[in-house]
């Protein structure tokens, strides 16, 4: 980052020095490299193959869905749509230490966790396609779950939020797994978060999707600074980088901070480094200013490949289970796509029935005239 | 039991739903220990300890989507804004997270919070201390605006608004904060939330107001029925989503109405209830339906705040020019 | 010169005023090499450069405060918020300092500056990218909300925008960003900020809306005259402060009113204009003031948000309605 | 800080580790002590005699308008008035360095930053006793000050603005000083502010007033934070801790970075350490929550008895001099109280005459309105 020589390590006013109160560091995570290869060791309960190959199944799953959803975009079936492309392993690695009490806060370009941690597809897909009811996640587990906020980093608080109940009621063994973007860590209620979240010691996990870009701009036409895991200082608490693409690092982290915070030890911030290898949406054109160069070069440090190497190089993977794995996820996407396709529109009524518990008296005209207009002609 | 301020009803309801429900939690600045810029929460940090009465940092969006959290864990926030001015940093929580999140999941979550701020002029504070932007809040579909303008009222309908399934804004009119007393049981009884109150019956014109203004409306309801003139004064109390019946059935009744409000003129909620009263009684309207209103400019500064608040000589002007009009 | 859309037409009004004057400068998410997510900025970037084409870090409070500090040292910026609904993190600074510097110190520290802002739905955008809170604003004392609904107007009134010496808030009608080609010369020529355009004359009743909903009420008029009903367009443009004379004397002429407004019902600009001419024009008024309008709810998702669009058959039956009101 | 044990330098999750990719530090400056003696040598210029006699000149004058406030407020003829008892080194330490060409952004409790950079005692009166008035500051190199902001954390990125547009127009050697008090550092716009800072390498300067309490509430309820400096290293450029009661170490940070600024290195974050000696205002009652111990403890590091030490002990002030001060001090602020006191209410009018440049029509009833009803009778 062109701006990093500004950052908090240089250039003292002159003639002040004084006394050293108080330092801070920050350090990077990563296990495995580009060619699927160890520059350390990770956690041994990250060598269960059972687990790999399900964080590698995911992952598949998870590209290819992108891709499927372009295309139902393409041929018009499908609504404007943030795409996970390059970031598998964030989503995947973030949500798989989540136990079923932890509640998950998730940021808009989330399939990735939500897929993970128990959404259906068809209800990621429905809510893309414009309709409320693909928040409505049916997994028990995730009742609690935070449905899907458009509005960049609204849902910080409110996560801290919900760590604050499970702190007020001292309930063990539960925290808060919350996300933002690169870009969201430039808005106020992103800090407002670390520093509550600090203050009050909360049981939660910021985890930094670094993708490399918000929308157009670069992460260097946000901020200074030279890692955002460094804004955690501003709260008073832990932030820690990791590879975005090694999934080993993300869910070490992620595991780690998530066990912290269920001890009571308080929050963490994880800054996951990966790159947005897709457009913003299925609406934009990343051709129009992301370097070519830029995109070849992290394309060669994507997550799956490196995971793929070294399940192929364990033994764990071969081209028949690839295949086999290839159209079971085919056959889940295919469902799934089908079914978000074929649910009917709700009643024209549904726009007044879940704004409050009961409808005040005063809407009960504009719910009767809605379900008229419905059943009668007109172009409405 | 000796009779109560509203502000000490306020402190009544919040106490007795801190008692009867575990899930109640305030949370504000400065109103734990020390009890609230008001005392709304006096003592209650004392009686119920710093985790039921919580101290935040100085951020009213934290404030608010800290609620929202706590909330959709099946707590019962109670948050307080420490003046209406300051609700602007928590605007983006409310409008895109309290007044939403039902609808958004379908019902999956609900948020039982409540938002509680003083509101209005005439106390002679500093910029932003003297505000009324009720209307901002009640454009908003999915929340209450709900607006006490007595002790018992505040008590009754502070209880519904804590019990609301869905979020609340409690909005308290700090001018008249210790200007009335009034016996108030503490009989855990709610107040219906969507009602106006009809607190004076008349026949030649309806005065409706809300908040520190139904003083100026009562007083002149008092002085005009000297000169003959029967006004019905109703509390709408609910300012949104209105009672419009119940305003409607007043107005078909005198056939002529004054809606009085401190706010700014423009984009009132007088000006909402106008519209509805000139479509739904227009067969009834017999004059025009005036307002009485703050001005539409920034509430100016102590020194001649008295300039911009309306009087009961304006009400009054206001009723007699109805009264004369054909 | 080829005719141009809405957004062209702003894009020409902003190349234009960059070109002039040396002291705008625009701000705002993505607008720089990127042109801006509805390329309302294309090309400006490249022409004018980073420093007068800036793109600011994904923090609305930030784009807005900024703004409010560069037109204190008298520059003169344009920031782009990148959707209405995304205002709100930027709605304390808009409240307690744009609208309130030159008020705050008499004059001395004041602010051209302008906010626009895509609003308005139908173009099947996610949750927040459909908002119509124009009202939100127009409560707020000191600003001036203005809303075009051509490409000639656009042009015009961004001109006269850039120029105000006061805050303007410059509300782009989306779902007609591409909707009318116009020929639009690139006179500089300001259109007047302050008044509405009596676009169509009539006897029998009058439509006003403004801004996308402007397509869907001229239709209605063309309809209605088909049926033999002769309607009087009005297109509002500035919302606030209102013009509200220009709309009393077209009443007054035609006896009826229809007003058509995309944002909820309640509290919306649509009940001040109602109020106003309920009040100014009761005398003129054979019809009760119908508003047609989106409902009080959030705005549906795209599948369904078809049912929440106000259409030409509701503005159709409510003029029906009250051509028939006796 | 009970909290601070919380801070970002203890506690990594077990079993990460990873690379060190930056490094931060705060350091605290101060010179000279409670006892007015040196514990560092300050920068020679500050040893100027007269510089620092006006110094301890303003800062007397501001403790003696202090207590004549709170009197005119007892005999009920001020409004809420935010005393600066005890934080005098800060205002004036800041104030002191800037040049008429910097632009001065003050937070609410800045009468003495506001009165050092040339503001009227009158016209800050004028505004506390409810007079917008008070804001048009009449001393012409004040034109583009702002006025005192209500709303705590609102300034910060109207200062970001100002310094924006200085950046812009390329102008040297102009620079833009801010304030804002311990809580204010929780508000999402103090850290917006940080962010865009940093990322536009801004000529501005952040003083915070940590005069340790917001309101009612100890710093400790607002952040888990030991300092409050390192919270620039979210914004990525330096932040340092001062002494806030001591006018040598305010004056070199604030005079350094504000160089700093002006040669277009950049922004700078300063943490005054100091204590409210005061109530919140004048109309708060601090017994009730301010522990005695901590209240007597703070008293004797005030500012002023050691500055009056230092010169004391350099010849510089002796009693004739002091009792001198204190005269033109008392007729300073009595003619300026009178002044106040005496200043006539504005015409009606006024309430819309700022509005707008042009008052729009929709508006002229309403000032026919207030106009006839000043003129007329009736309780209006
Ligand atoms: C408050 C707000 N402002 C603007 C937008 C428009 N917007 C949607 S996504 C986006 C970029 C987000 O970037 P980042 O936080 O890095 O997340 P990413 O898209 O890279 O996952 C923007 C500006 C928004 N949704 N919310
Ligand atoms: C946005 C906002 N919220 C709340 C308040 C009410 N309020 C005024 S001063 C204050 C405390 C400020 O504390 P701090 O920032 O430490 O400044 P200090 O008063 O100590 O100088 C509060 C809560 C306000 N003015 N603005
Ligand atoms: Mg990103
Ligand atoms: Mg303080």
């Amino acid at each position: 980052m062109a701006t990093a020589a500004r950052g908090g390590r240089k250039a003292r006013p002159a003639g002040t020095g004084g006394e050293l109160v108080a330092r801070f560091e920050v350090r990077y995570l990563r296990f495995l490299d580009e060619r699927g290869e160890w520059v350390a060791e990770p956690p041994a309960e990250l060598l269960d193959p059972e687990l790999q190959l399900r964080n590698y199944r995911d992952m598949l799953l998870l590209r290819r869905f992108d891709h499927k959803v372009l295309m139902l975009h393409r041929t018009g079936r499908m609504g404007t749509y943030p795409g996970t492309m390059g970031q598998e392993a964030v989503g995947v690695g973030m949500a798989r230490p989540l136990t079923e009490r932890d509640v998950l806060v998730p940021y808009y370009r989330s399939a990735t966790d939500l897929y993970v941690r128990g959404a259906a597809l068809h209800e990621i897909l429905l809510y893309w396609m414009g309709d409320e009811r693909g928040s409505d996640f049916k997994a028990p587990h995730m009742k609690h779950d935070f449905p899907i906020p458009i509005c960049i980093g609204s849902q910080l608080p409110q996560a801290a939020g919900v760590a604050t109940a499970i702190k007020l009621r001292g309930e063990q063994g539960r925290a808060v797994l919350t996300a933002v973007g690169d870009g969201g860590t430039s808005q106020g209620d992103f800090y407002e978060t670390l520093n509550v979240a600090g203050a009050w010691n909360l049981p939660l996990v910021i985890v930094i999707n670094n993708n490399r870009w918000a929308l157009t701009e670069p992460t260097c036409a946000q901020t200074a600074c030279q890692t955002l895991a460094q804004k955690a200082v501003a709260g008073g608490f832990e932030g820690i980088q990791v590879d975005g693409n090694d999934i080993f690092a993300v869910q070490a982290a992620v595991a780690a901070a998530l066990d912290k915070a269920r001890r009571g030890q308080g929050p963490t911030l994880i800054e996951a480094l990966t790159y947005r290898l897709c457009a913003h949406t299925t609406i934009d054109n990343a051709a129009r200013y992301v370097p070519k160069e830029e995109l070849e070069a992290a394309n060669a440090a994507e997550p799956l490949v490196r995971l793929r190497r070294w399940l192929q190089n364990q033994g764990i993977l071969d081209d028949r289970l690839e295949a086999k794995l290839e159209n079971e996820i085919k056959d889940e996407i295919e469902q799934e796509v089908e079914l978000a396709l074929n649910t009917p529109l709700p009643p024209p009524e549904a726009m007044f029935d879940y704004l409050y518990a009961e409808l005040p008296e005063k809407l009960w005209p504009q719910r009767a005239e809605v379900i008229a207009r419905e059943r009668g002609t007109g172009d409405a | 039991m000796p009779e109560l301020t509203l502000v000490e009803a306020v402190n009544l309801a919040l106490a007795h739903e801190l008692a009867r429900d575990p899930e109640v939690v305030l949370l504000g600045q400065d109103i734990g220990k020390a009890g609230g810029v008001f005392r709304a929460t006096d003592g209650l940090w004392q009686r119920f300890g710093a985790e039921r009465v919580i101290d935040t940092p100085l951020a009213e969006s934290t404030i608010v989507g800290v609620s929202v959290g706590m909330a959709a864990q099946g707590m019962r926030p109670v948050a307080e804004i420490q003046f209406m001015g300051f609700i602007f940093p928590a605007f983006n929580q409310i409008a895109t997270a309290v007044a939403r999140m039902r609808n958004r999941t379908r019902g999956r979550i609900t948020l039982p919070l409540v938002i509680r701020m003083p509101f209005g002029g005439g106390i002679h504070a500093p910029e932003h201390h003297s505000e009324s932007t009720e209307a901002l809040l009640a454009h908003l579909p999915g929340l209450k605006v709900v607006i006490p303008s007595t002790p018992a009222r505040a008590y009754g309908l502070l209880l519904a608004a804590i019990r609301d399934p869905d979020p609340v804004i409690f909005l308290e009119p700090k001018r008249i904060y210790r200007q009335q007393r009034e016996y108030v049981e503490d009989d855990g009884e709610a107040y219906p939330l969507e009602a106006c109150f009809v607190e004076r019956e008349g026949s030649d014109v309806t005065l409706v107001s809300w908040g520190a203004m139904m003083k100026e409306t009562r007083e002149a309801a008092e002085r005009l029925a000297q000169d003959g003139i029967s006004c019905e004064v109703i509390d709408v109390v609910t300012v949104a989503p209105l009672d419009v019946a119940t305003l409607v059935e007043s107005v078909q009744k005198t056939g002529r109405c004054v809606v009085v409000q401190e706010a700014p003129r423009s984009g009132g909620v007088a000006s909402e209830i106008a519209a509805e009263l000139a479509e739904k009684a227009i067969l009834s309207l017999i004059a025009p339906i005036e307002r009485v209103t703050g001005y539409d400019t920034i509430m100016p500064y102590p020194r001649t705040e008295h300039r911009y608040m309306p009087t009961v000589s304006r009400i009054v002007e206001a009723v007699q020019r109805v009264m004369e009009f054909h």
